[in-house]
């Protein structure tokens, strides 16, 4: 996370990290969770799964926020996110903000 | 009259039955289609809406059913050929309007694609279940003309034939296809238009006050108007007199929707057509109509390889229900095999022509698919070995029933 | 006669193949033949088969009694159609796309990789004309001569060049397969 | 229903349209006398479907001038009447709304012989010309049937629109396949003194409500392609010679 | 397929691996999965905010019946788990309306699309937002009938291609919130699939008011209305919308018309009371006889 | 079980057969009623609109017939009896929902006072013009119950075992009366409840999350439970395995519908009701239905008296059609004699059924008022003398 300003308690502030799972024989490849993830976690792969489509994989885990968009935006019911137990101190990931 | 040479698009083509019957329709002179999407007619519709500005066909796709069918009768009033396509829901809604049509003596073409019923069924799959709507399906009392196509060829000449005896005979033709021939793609010859007959409307040209619009000629048919001529037009669905007007009397009831079902009824001689291959010296008729009586062949050549005399007779059109025709045969041939994509319709009049002299087999199918020829042919040489008269209709155990009943369907696509 | 089933899912060409195989063998080949098509509600990603019966006498029954050609573009297309393949039948599948299991009585698999050889050509929708160009080349149920003209009236007039690519690809192929099988022995 | 259709062809009257390209389908029921004296062509169709009907009519023949009269017409044909408002289907509607009230402008009023309405006496009605108005109906008219001059005026100005137009009056009218008995000159002599005409007033507030004063007048004046126009110029656009206009906007 | 150059052909996913299920499962007849919508269809995000808000919401699962017409979606009511029905054509609205009068305690969801509510379901609509019959209709609305094969429908733009419109269509749309809000619907809204968040908002919102009120969810059909009209595939309507949508709350519903490719307004736009058809029903009940009944 | 006292009224009334039926209808438990009103069936729904209340039953007026039977299916989803009332041109629209019905396996009861058709036909003028229709009138395949009431007091009584049939088989049944018996005002005695029977709905019990909506009973009627009992049901009009998912092929087609038509076709025995008058040395015998039963008992009688043995099966239950006992009676005399107010619908099914074993003599009836005798005692006579079975119905015409 990348903030305008750092705040004063940066150090305490706990975000929260996901932990994506994908189903991918459900996907149908329309690439709508890798077009709007806030953090560029997931992209489409090479591999075609039973269907014949490419589903997306995992890129950067460990940027994932929990902000489960992409469990939403998923029309297939194939993707959803579950909170992580170990979640990063906010000063870890601030430096790793988005391109 | 010919055909007019714009409206007759020329060719051979590769296409489906739905096609073929728009292009028929065409051919036919229909300048006005009126539809509402409905699987598996769509094609239909689709390939009128491409083709009609091009020939002077205005398409309009309405709100629903309802509104299809009216907008056609609507059409007929304002001089114009027309028609509507539909599939069995569809059908079932329009029901109320063609008793309407039928009780103004409307001259309009409806194309039904039959597919598995009953409600919505089987969208995409075969079925013949909606042969005894076609002649029952609205209140009251009335008599139609329904024919039945089994290739993409006849889908066209078929549509317009239908055009023509809507026209002759001023009543609702309906085409009773289904999926299996709508959506079966063969080549198609459209022919010149010159080579085209139509049917002109029988368009009433005396003196405008002397204009009755329901005052039949010698065969019973009526000459038709149009709106906009000045003639000062009173049509209602009520029973009605020659003038148009209403009456409440019981007898002008009798008289007046009786001639409805009576211009065909005394017709019918004219309005049958009939395949019939080898019944002359048959122990067994298959008889049968629209895709099953295309299987039908199959299973009578089966048949015949095991030495039983079967002949078939294909019902071009189904309604009027050719009785004469069962009757002679009767007398003649031990039983009747009649295939039909539903569990028992036609079978039916096939049994009351019979009048106990034949035994009458049923093979029933749900839809969703066609008959298997091994079914027909086994179901014809049970029909030959039996000696015994039977009442009622025998119904053949299909090996697809077995199948289902005794194995049971398991719970997966 | 000749029975060909064509499976796969929507969206992949598989009711036009069976349109492009009819229309070359009825109006080229002036043969008799009938199309019928099978294809779940949805549009795409469904389970979608086309069955074409070629004869020199008119069609009777439209669908197939036992399939002689399978052609699977899906794996779920062949899992469903893959029994009801004759045991002398010819199997022709786009490689990355099914997986079969060992073939059984004397089926003879063809393989080729269609969708790939399509996505190299530009466009992955070719994948069922490159296809077409492999049955055309193995299957001999039409000629090539009608394959090239039945296929320009099937697909829109921009595409005609790339179709046609695709279908000699496949064409070649399919040669190129039949050769090296003849090899060895 | 007598006063509705003398005005009516006192406004055929003054628009100086031909009688003879006059079509009317209609679900009440006329008398052929009446229909004789108007010199029109007239259909009494199915219960609801003169929309549907008039558009085929209208199609057939685009030089005819049809004039859909609808009884219950927002009970069957209502969807007939949305989309033919939205295609802009060249009609003049008469919706004769004869649904039974309670009460008007706080008092009781005579209730008519059917003891049915098309709605329930505890449902609210439609406000019919902000309905037609939202479906893009391009003229928009409410008087009662004693308003006769109005309404004439109304129907001559109408008649002239291209598009789908819709006038309703308010009279005690017939329902279900009934006759006509007679017309309840209280009833209408009701409605007249309980309106006030508020013309060009915005249709979102000439709701029919229980306590207040029926408001009539003419609300929707526009313009708007009509179905047959956007079908010509869409297809010539695409098809360029290949297409043969059909129709236009008199035929 | 948005394939990217990347060497990884693993999948990095868990799935399920620690017996975890989607959320959405127990809202979901998992048994019916995959369901039948073509790839980058906006349908399953419907479903998904329809689950959402109803958890949202939180209204008991059982006292929801779900009623759904023909077309792609009216085969929601077949993949949520709930009392649901398939009906006919157009019908759902009617069939629903008798659900809930014979027992008021039953909310009714009605979730269809746009060619089965507007089109031939369309005097239904009108009549029961006049009524104001207690139901929560989701119209989603994707320009066409897709489940035919890409037909118009009184929702396709003007100009647009269709099948039965080949040479561009010639009837404008219906604004569906104007026709809604005439006809006196109690609530009115219309995001995109895109606005997932607002969606489920919405939906949970309107959920919990008595009353008619409509959702209209705009969705990509990536198979039929943007092939046919070149607009790429879901993901570029999707983008589209990104671009094109503008939020507007309590935008006087008039303004709403949808053109070919033109600006979208989202929003809720009516919320107001009315009294619902139960209430007046029992009104007049309870004239009659003096016993009145419960609004469940 | 025995019926609900609350809508009973026990005791003797004069009343019109549509008021009869509305009395029927909430005797037989019936709790909701979608209607469109047309003639000639307004009286019912009057009726039930104004009794209503103190029933505790609830009603709807809805925009038209289409979506009046739409909500009474979804009404009976809710455990409800319900029931709608219409005539012709609304038996038209109510057509694809009666085929919803049938594919839902929802009880319902339509009740369709029949008028002069087609089209508009003669509103509040008898007819039997619908009785096809309400057998074949909507698409695909299924059959049918359909019952034919000739006086206020079967309106009563048949409405309740139109409820009751209809429970049982988990089928829509339809009342099919006509114009004449729904105005003729006569005496009816309504029992006390506890001697009405009433057909309970056939309810599953089982585990929540084992309910199959259309898992079968052996005698192919599956089990209802109620919308908002937590059994998460899902029901489609598609064709459906046990679950209620549409599967859509072949098999399943098979699997789905022949049952549809077994569930009826093979308790024919049960269901049918007919009543016989004097059969027994006949050689004639009128078959008739509905209001025309009345005029054929009048003709019987007379005919009786100069001397023809006639007798009278009359049809209650005119779907399914007592296929076997015509033919048995066939075997018997010499002719049927089928008065109907139409132009031939039964008299076909009566045909079929006399194999060739009966002269089949058809009487559009009616043109001279329902209870004149007049053509219907000459065309007994006419059957007396014939001594040959003919192969066609003769038509019956004055005229000839």
């Amino acid at each position: 996370m990348k903030f305008w300003r750092k705040p004063l308690d940066l150090d305490k502030i706990k975000i929260s990290c996901g932990e994506i799972h994908i189903f991918k024989d459900r996907c149908k490849g329309c690439a709508f969770c890798v077009e709007y993830c806030p953090k560029d976690v997931l992209e489409m792969s090479e591999e075609f799964n039973i269907k014949g489509y490419h589903p997306p994989y995992v890129k950067n885990p460990d940027d994932c926020l929990e902000c489960h968009l992409c469990e939403m935006l998923c029309p297939e019911f194939a993707i959803f996110v579950t909170l992580k137990e170990n979640e990063k101190p906010a000063n870890v990931t601030a430096e790793k903000g988005r391109k | 009259m010919k055909a007019s040479p714009t409206d007759v698009l020329t060719g051979i083509y590769y296409i489906d039955g739905d096609v073929a019957a728009g292009y028929g329709a065409l051919a036919a002179g229909c300048k006005l289609v009126a539809g509402y999407p409905i699987t598996p007619s769509t094609e239909a519709f689709e390939a009128m809406c491409r083709m009609g500005p091009q020939v002077g066909t205005v398409f309009i796709q309405m709100e629903d059913e309802f509104g299809s069918i009216s907008a056609v009768l609507g059409a007929v009033w304002s001089g114009v050929k027309s028609m509507t396509i539909t599939s069995g829901p569809g059908y079932s809604l329009m029901m109320e309007s063609i008793g309407f049509g039928a009780m103004l003596e409307t001259p309009f073409v409806l194309l039904n694609i039959q597919r598995g019923g009953p409600s919505t069924g089987v969208p995409t799959k075969t079925g013949q279940a909606d042969m005894m709507q076609s002649r029952w399906g609205s209140h009251g009392d009335y008599e139609l003309i329904a024919i039945s196509p089994d290739s993409p060829q006849e889908m066209f000449d078929y549509t317009i034939k239908a055009f023509n005896l809507a026209e002759k005979y001023r009543c609702p033709v309906m085409i009773m296809s289904d999926e299996c021939v709508g959506h079966m793609t063969e080549k198609v010859v459209i022919p010149e238009a010159d080579k085209i007959e139509i049917e002109p409307r029988r368009f009433y040209k005396g003196p405008p006050e002397k204009y009755l619009p329901f005052s039949p000629d010698p065969d019973l048919v009526p000459k038709i108007a149009k709106a906009g001529d000045g003639l000062g037009l009173y049509i209602t669905g009520r029973v009605h007199d020659e003038r148009g007007y209403p009456v409440k009397n019981e007898e002008f009831k009798a008289k007046y929707v009786r001639r409805l079902v009576d211009k065909i009824r005394l017709n019918k001689d004219k309005i049958i057509e009939l395949k019939e291959e080898s019944t002359d010296d048959a122990d067994v008729v298959v008889v049968s109509y629209g895709i099953s009586s295309r299987v039908a062949v199959k299973g009578v050549e089966i048949a015949r390889q095991k030495g039983i005399k079967v002949g078939a007779l294909r019902l071009v059109t189904v309604w009027p229900f050719p009785d004469e025709k069962i009757i002679d045969l009767a007398k003649k041939v031990k039983a009747f095999v009649v295939p039909e994509i539903n569990y028992g319709q036609i079978v039916f009049d096939v049994a009351r022509c019979c009048h106990g002299q034949a035994n009458v087999v049923l093979i029933p199918h749900g839809g969703a698919g066609v008959h298997n020829p091994l079914d027909i042919s086994d179901a014809i040489e049970s029909a030959a070995k039996e000696d015994k008269k039977i009442e009622g209709v025998v119904e053949f155990k299909t090996r697809l029933e077995k199948i289902v009943f005794e194995r049971g369907l398991k719970f997966k696509e | 006669m000749a029975e060909i089933r064509f499976a796969g899912y929507g969206g992949q060409g598989i009711i036009r193949s069976g349109i492009i195989v009819g229309r070359a063998a009825s109006i080229y080949d002036d043969k008799f033949s009938t199309m019928s098509q099978s294809f779940g509600p949805e549009a795409r990603g469904g389970a979608c088969s086309s069955q074409l019966v070629v004869s020199e006498s008119k069609v009777l029954y439209p669908y197939l009694t036992a399939a002689g050609i399978l052609v699977a573009m899906s794996q779920a297309g062949y899992d469903k159609f893959e029994p009801e393949l004759s045991e002398k039948g010819l199997l022709l599948y786009d490689e990355d796309l099914v997986k079969p299991k060992a073939s059984r009585g004397n089926i003879t698999p063809f393989a080729i990789p269609a969708t790939r050889f399509a996505e190299q050509l530009g466009k992955k929708i070719v994948a069922n004309v490159v296809i077409l160009g492999f049955f055309t080349a193995i299957t001999k149920v039409v000629t090539y001569e009608s394959m090239k003209k039945a296929i320009p009236d099937s697909v829109p007039e921009k595409a005609i060049d790339l179709n046609l690519k695709a279908f000699e690809r496949g064409y070649n192929f399919g040669l190129e397969v039949l050769k090296k099988q003849k090899e060895p022995q | 229903m007598n006063s509705i259709i003398s005005a009516f062809s006192k406004g055929i009257e003054k628009s100086g349209i031909d009688r003879k390209k006059i079509s009317m389908p209609s679900d009440v029921p006329f008398n052929p006398d009446v229909v004789k004296a108007l010199g029109v062509d007239y259909f009494q169709i199915p219960r609801g479907r003169a929309i549907a009907f008039g558009t085929g009519l209208k199609l057939g023949n685009p030089s005819l001038k049809v004039v859909p009269v609808a009884g219950d017409l927002m009970t069957l044909g209502g969807n007939h009447f949305v989309h033919g408002a939205r295609r802009n289907m060249e009609l003049l509607i008469i919706c004769v709304n004869s649904f039974v009230y309670k009460k008007i402008a706080g008092k009781p009023i005579p209730s008519t012989q059917s003891a049915f309405s098309p709605y329930s006496t505890f449902e609210e009605p439609f406000n019919f010309p902000h309905l037609g108005n939202s479906c893009g109906a391009i003229y928009t008219a409410r008087w009662t049937a004693l308003h006769t001059e109005e309404l004439a005026d109304s129907v001559a100005e109408a008649l002239h629109k291209h598009g789908l137009s819709v006038i309703e009056v308010l009279a005690p009218g017939p329902n279900y396949y009934t006759d006509i008995d007679s017309i309840e000159l209280e009833l209408l002599k009701f409605y007249h003194e309980n309106s006030t005409i508020k013309n060009n007033e915005d249709p979102k507030n000439v709701a029919i409500v229980p306590d207040e004063k029926i408001i009539v007048g003419k609300f929707t004046d526009k313009e708007r392609p009509t179905f047959i126009d956007s079908y010509n110029v869409q297809h010539s656009k695409i098809l360029g010679d290949k297409f043969t206009p059909h129709g236009g906007k008199n035929g | 397929m948005k394939a990217k150059e990347t060497k990884t052909k693993e999948i990095q996913s868990v799935p399920s691996k620690k017996g975890e299920i989607h959320p959405m499962e127990n809202l979901l007849r998992m048994d019916r999965m995959p369901h039948i919508w073509c790839p980058s269809c906006g349908i399953g995000l419907a479903v998904t905010a329809f689950a959402s808000a109803l958890e949202k919401a939180n209204i008991d699962p059982d006292k929801i019946s779900i009623v759904s017409g023909i077309g792609c979606t009216g085969r929601v009511a077949g993949y949520v788990k709930l009392d649901s029905f398939h009906t006919t054509h157009g019908r759902p609205i009617a069939f629903g309306t008798g659900i809930r009068v014979a027992n008021p305690k039953i909310k009714v969801v009605v979730f269809s699309g746009d060619g089965d509510l507007i089109a031939i379901g369309g005097n239904h609509f009108i009549h029961a937002a006049r009524r104001n019959i207690d139901m929560l209709v989701v119209c989603v609305n994707n320009f066409i009938y897709a489940m035919t094969g890409g037909q118009v429908a009184p929702t396709t733009p003007l100009a647009a291609y269709a099948t039965t419109s080949p040479y561009g269509c010639v009837e404008p749309p219906f604004n569906i919130p104007y026709i809604a809000d005439s006809s006196g619907a109690v609530y009115v809204a219309r995001w995109t699939t895109l606005h997932i968040r607002r969606l489920i908002n919405s939906l949970a919102e309107a959920l919990q008011k008595k009353g008619f009120s409509v959702v209209e969810v705009i969705s990509p059909c990536g198979m039929y209305y943007s092939r046919i009209n070149k607009l790429g595939d879901g993901l570029d309507m999707m983008k589209f919308y990104h671009d094109n949508v503008e939020i507007r709350h309590g935008e006087d519903t008039k303004n709403l018309d949808i053109g070919f490719q033109t600006k979208i307004i989202c929003g809720k736009f009516v919320d107001r009371e009315r009294p619902s058809y139960m209430e007046r029903y029992n009104q007049w009940l309870s004239g009659v006889k003096g016993g009145s009944r419960d609004e469940g | 079980m025995k019926a609900d006292p609350k809508g009973v009224l026990t005791g003797s009334h004069t009343l019109t057969g549509n008021h009869a039926c509305a009395e029927g209808a909430f005797a037989a438990g019936c709790r909701f009623l979608g209607l469109y009103p047309i003639v000639p069936s307004l009286e019912i729904s009057e009726r039930f609109l104004e009794r209503a209340p103190e029933v505790g039953a609830t009603f709807i007026q809805m925009e038209d017939e289409v979506s009046v039977l739409a909500a009474v299916l979804g009404a009976s989803w809710t455990g409800k009896k319900s029931m709608t009332v219409t005539s012709g041109p609304g038996l038209s629209l109510m057509m694809e929902h009666l085929g919803l019905g049938v594919m839902l396996e929802t009880p319902c009861v339509i009740v369709d006072i029949q008028r002069a058709g087609p089209a508009l036909g003669m509103p509040g003028r008898p007819a039997q013009g619908d009785m096809m229709q309400a057998r074949w009138g909507s698409h695909g395949d299924y059959e049918i119950i359909a019952l034919s009431p000739s006086s206020p007091q079967e309106m009563f009584d048949y409405t309740i075992k139109a409820f009751n049939l209809s429970e049982r088989y988990r089928i829509p049944v339809a009342l099919m009366s006509d114009a004449y018996v729904a105005h003729l005002k006569e005496e009816i005695v309504i029992p006390h409840a506890e001697e009405i029977e009433i057909e309970p709905r056939r309810y599953y019990k089982g585990a929540k999350d084992k309910y199959l909506p259309f898992k079968r009973d052996k005698d192919f009627v599956p089990r209802m439970v109620n919308i908002g009992d937590g059994y998460k049901f899902h029901v489609t009009g598609l064709t459906h395995d046990d679950r209620g998912y549409p599967v859509m092929n072949e098999e399943c087609q098979e699997y789905n519908v022949h049952p549809l038509v077994w569930k009826v076709r093979n308790y024919v025995d049960e269901i049918i009701e007919v009543q016989e008058a004097e059969t027994e040395d006949a050689e004639v015998i009128i078959i008739s239905y509905g209001a025309t039963s009345r005029a054929a008992l009048k003709a019987m009688e007379q005919a009786r008296k100069s001397g023809i043995k006639v007798g009278s099966l009359r049809l209650v239950t005119v779907w399914p059609f007592p296929e076997k006992r015509v033919a048995e009676l066939a075997k018997k005399v010499k002719a049927f004699v089928v008065p109907e107010m139409n132009f031939g619908q039964v008299v076909l099914e009566v045909e079929r059924c006399s194999y060739g074993n009966a002269n089949v003599i058809f009487v559009p009836h009616g043109e001279n008022g329902v209870e004149n005798t007049d053509d219907l005692l000459s065309a007994i006579k006419q059957a007396g003398q014939a001594d040959k079975v003919e192969s066609v119905i003769i038509e019956f015409n004055k005229g000839v």
